[in-house]
């Protein structure tokens, strides 16, 4: 029996399980050269908001212990410049996309989600409410239950694309937001965005991000990550898309194993272009070592006894 | 992309020479950059990113060289490579210096690609500060194979005399090489700048077009831009940035676009810009 | 003039402001092999409860990606053994003692912060209100804004040992825990506490703790120990003593110019246990270098133009 | 500490011995172990924690050999030291394993020092499993040096040929020397325990008073209690467990103690046990 990964998230069904994580794929031209887009499951692209926007001034991004800080600022070309320019690229490939939005306002957020209805070609939306780097774009909403639940609901009725809300790491109980979202009906989420972090240069005596603060990624933070999804998988039913610091094959499998029905890549993007397409090949090949047909056999499997 | 290290060796004080054999051979325009992954074993995650070095030139073996100075564990890391060993590399990347300026004097092409206007040059002018000098003898080797003979004259600036580096190949293939040293320790004491400067206030890119190509500290560029401001002179600057990827992704790598419109990615849309285009 | 590094926080003078962190280097003993404490700012025990406690069951540790997981789960030997058996060895070293205290119940930590009125050789009191390991001894205290009021005005009332209160990273906003433990009384804060983590044995499909999940340490989460010394900085007056992933004196520097007074070394200890040491030359030779004379004058001094 | 590499070399398939020397001579008994920070460079913090390796032996010039095998990325990092390189490390730590309770025959010292109990041996087992074979030769060598003519047999298991270390070395000093392998290629086909087991069965640890020196996988030394339980019997275990700083400071070691009052570290109180004391 051929070993099946193909999966099913939010409605939308996958090849496999493995998605390139929102920013750090941009909208699929770069990183196309590198990573044949026909085998991964989905990408999720860069967040896209109403309007165009620049992002923030340099420096960007600085590299800490086994992980980086960015303050990138969601720069986005505009929902209506993405649906003409970028969509039609996207569409050639025989993969999913999910497209990532976000807003200053819970109206900017019903608005975008709006336009995506009936557009061909787009499979489902990422909602981000949980970006550390922008004051409008996010993080406000994402750690604030109540702002949460306004998010999700105003989403929720603007469109009839499966929506995924990622979800902040920065809060108390993750918990707790991830129920309202799933009251609010919610399709998946997203677990986790960036830890907010902060480097100062010991030389200028001025942090190393333009910024100031700026969201912690890779291998640094898969243990939190992990731990957040494992929480998350045991307080919802829907399903969960795991990441943060996925840069083998063996790190998805523990996302797996912590309940998550799919994960997305994204650091290791930067340091390997085609990491997904190992990953996805290590997937397999530790399926078929174990004798396991499906992917489903190893989500949620972790051996706990309370 | 695996490469095997084909030698790793000091050239002077900080600086190092590395060969590396790509897997298949790759095209190069001078000016372009490669990542390479440092990290000591593919497992480990400290050095996390991998780091941007120019293409310090080709081998016919289609071996690729790079030189780089130690600065930080990255750099440390890649000088205790050794034959052998590998290394993840990716490129080459990014739009190197724009060779079609400079026609042959024989050619009847005279328009430039860029913006439409003619980029001809009678003069070419190298301007490098430190570990800038990198790209330029490959440039310069470019320039000649074109078949062009225009006058290179070339700048090179250090701290000290320990990091002039290629003094000897410049000279054999440049028409002038003027050095300098903030320490006076060899060529002229001061800023490389300040020989441009004097350079260009006796006459050069005066009557003469002229195209500078520059390489170095941002603030070594933005003086050069400063200095050659005027129509004359085309100055195409390579840019240095903080990369995570080097190909697009990370949107880490920015500078500003002259015309407030945004930015640029250094590694998508540079690292070689021309002045005119950017705000350093 | 002699470069000076001396300092004094919540009414402690200290010879320098590199502390060894709680957890990290026991009672004392083991690391004075290794590290004389008479060269440390001050040494901040082991916790310790009233009763004496074992401990989580093993695996208590693992290794992440530049940090460590860990469940040691607090065992301590007691207040009363301690007082007996350990204070006299630690009074033998020309340096300052602050005792970690943590309870099951608020009564708890009142009770066992009164037992050290009037010990000699006790010199403040570091309240933790952010283990992550273990049921009773912390966390829900410390993320729990009048859980902490609660356990702050109970210490505060029942010692007169200046009292520090550790702070847990595992908050949405630990500025408004910060401003409640200063509003209570409390001279100084400890930031941070470990970021709560997981990882999983793909083998065994077993948690690789024991206790399922740990607290995370090391160089991984120092941005996040960064950033938390930031915030709490700029939110109250009291001092504020940084730690998390500090390793070098450069490290160490970085948290001085967020605006910590003092920094205390954990995970670093268990790499080189004499790290304490080789930070505080760093330190003077960092200072010396800039021609500064005074630890202060890099205290709080990061630039940043908002 | 920093110490330098003085060689560093592959036994056989994933096994390797490396040889440092400490600045300074330390007195070593078998049993102990060092802790190694096989970090590539000081500023990197992947791996970030230091790796616990058994003391192989000590050459004359005090140097330290250790003999390990590559099983993860700090084994990995190890294997690819060579010599002149510098390694971190501290050391000797814990406890050995304890040589008081095999006098000379000629001593008049008959007395245990563990429990007041005598520990007089006259029959020396030693148990060792794949790598666990590490003390094991320098602590044969101090019970010979103690002048003891102790009859010493080893029982050697591993999956197969290849994990069997150090047979010849063990030959030349041992008075028997058994090999087992799980998949039969070299001794007798099976478990090491089974061949102990058989052993014992035969009368030895009977009459004689018999100690068995044990190291290997948790299963192994588990196993080994169990067969050596019976009181004429004393059973020394050498522990692995994770180990963060391996002086005592962490307390992540932990091993059940016996009588149910709490644990041991494995650094501080080990790694070498009396089987009477632990609960594996
Ligand atoms: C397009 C491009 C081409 C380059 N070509 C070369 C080359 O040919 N030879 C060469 O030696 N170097 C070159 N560099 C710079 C090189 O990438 C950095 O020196 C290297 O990344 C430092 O890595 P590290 O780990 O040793 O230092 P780190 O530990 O990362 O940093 C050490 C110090 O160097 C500074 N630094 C880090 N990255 C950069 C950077 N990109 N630019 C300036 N300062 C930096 C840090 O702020 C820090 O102060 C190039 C950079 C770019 C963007
Ligand atoms: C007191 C003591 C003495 C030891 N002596 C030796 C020796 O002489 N030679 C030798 O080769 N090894 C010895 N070990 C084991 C050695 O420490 C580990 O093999 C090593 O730490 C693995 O490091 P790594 O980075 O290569 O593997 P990691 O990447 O850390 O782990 C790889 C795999 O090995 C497992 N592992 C990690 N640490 C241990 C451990 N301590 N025990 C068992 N499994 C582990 C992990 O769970 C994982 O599955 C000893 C351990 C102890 C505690
Ligand atoms: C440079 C960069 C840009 C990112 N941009 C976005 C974004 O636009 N929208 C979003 O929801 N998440 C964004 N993220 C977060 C990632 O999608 C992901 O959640 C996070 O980086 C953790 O995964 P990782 O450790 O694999 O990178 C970005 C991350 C990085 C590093
Ligand atoms: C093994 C271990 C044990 C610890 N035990 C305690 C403790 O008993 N009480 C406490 O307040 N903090 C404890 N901590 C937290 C540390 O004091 C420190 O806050 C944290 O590890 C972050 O600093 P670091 O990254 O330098 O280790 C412990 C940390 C570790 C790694
Ligand atoms: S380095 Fe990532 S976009 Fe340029
Ligand atoms: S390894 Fe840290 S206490 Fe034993």
């Amino acid at each position: 029996m051929k070993t099946d990964i193909s999966t099913n998230i939010a409605g939308i069904s996958l090849r496999n399980p493995v998605m390139l994580a929102s920013g750090t794929a941009g909208y699929g031209e770069d990183i196309s050269k590198y990573c044949d887009l026909n085998r991964v499951g989905a990408i999720i692209v860069k967040g896209i908001a109403l309007k165009p926007t620049n992002g923030n001034p340099p420096v960007r991004i600085c590299e800490t212990p086994s992980g980086m800080l960015n303050a990138i600022g969601l720069p986005n070309i505009g929902v209506d410049s993405f649906i003409k320019d970028k969509v039609p690229f996207l569409r050639k490939f025989d993969t999913r996309v999910i497209v990532n939005i976000f807003g200053s306002t819970i109206e900017d957020y019903g608005e975008v989600a709006s336009r995506f209805n009936g557009v061909e070609g787009v499979d489902g939306l990422e909602v981000n409410i949980s970006c550390p780097n922008v004051k409008e774009g996010g993080i406000a909403f994402g750690t604030d239950l109540e702002a949460t639940r306004l998010v999700v609901r105003t989403v929720r009725g603007s469109t009839t694309l499966p929506i995924i809300i990622k979800l902040s790491p920065n809060v108390t109980d993750i918990a707790s937001f991830a129920r309202v979202c799933e009251e609010e009906g919610a399709d998946a989420l997203s677990v986790i965005n960036t830890l907010l972090g902060m480097s100062i240069d010991t030389e200028t005596w001025r942090p190393r991000l333009g910024n100031i603060t700026g969201g912690l990624s890779g291998p640094a933070i898969r243990p939190v990550a992990l731990r957040m999804v494992w929480q998350v998988c045991n307080a919802v039913k829907i399903p969960v898309i795991g990441m943060g610091g996925i840069v083998t094959s063996n790190d998805a499998v523990e996302f797996f194993l912590a309940g998550a029905s799919g994960v997305a890549v994204g650091t290791a993007n930067f340091i390997n272009p085609a990491a997904s397409l190992e990953i996805i090949t290590g997937l397999m090949a530790y399926l078929e070592a174990r004798g396991l047909n499906n992917i489903t056999e190893i989500i949620g499997k972790v051996r706990v006894a309370f | 992309m695996k490469a095997r290290v084909f030698s790793n060796s000091c050239l002077q004080g900080t600086y190092y020479k590395l060969i590396f054999l790509p897997p298949v051979r790759v095209n190069i325009i001078p000016g372009q950059f490669v990542m390479i992954r440092v990290c000591a074993a593919d497992s480990l995650s400290d050095p996390l990113l991998s780091r941007p070095f120019s293409i310090h030139r080709q081998a016919l073996d289609g071996s690729i060289e790079i030189i780089y100075k130690v600065v930080g564990k990255g750099t440390d890391l890649l000088s205790h490579l050794r034959k052998g060993d590998y290394i993840e590399f990716l490129g080459p990347l990014g739009n190197g210096f724009p060779l079609m300026s400079i026609p042959p004097p024989s050619s009847p092409y005279k328009g430039g690609a860029r913006g439409g206007e003619s980029l001809f040059s009678d003069e070419v002018i190298i301007v490098a500060g430190g570990i800038g000098v990198a790209p330029m003898l490959s440039l310069i080797e470019a320039i000649r194979a074109s078949g062009a003979d225009n006058n290179i004259k070339v700048f090179l600036g250090g701290r000290g005399k320990e990091d002039l580096l290629c003094v000897d190949e410049l000279k054999k293939i440049a028409n002038e090489v003027v050095l300098t040293t903030n320490d006076g320790s060899a060529g002229i004491k001061g800023y490389v700048t300040d020989a441009l400067h004097t350079c260009l206030l006796n006459g050069h890119g005066q009557q003469t077009r002229t195209t500078v190509y520059s390489c170095g500290p941002t603030p070594m560029l933005k003086k050069i831009l400063e200095l050659t401001e005027h129509a004359s002179i085309n100055t195409y600057v390579s840019l240095e940035s903080v990369m995570a990827c080097g190909i697009g992704l990370c949107m880490g790598c920015v500078v500003k676009k002259k015309d407030n419109s945004g930015y640029f990615l250094v590694c998508r849309n540079g690292p070689v810009f021309d002045g005119k285009d950017i705000e350093v």
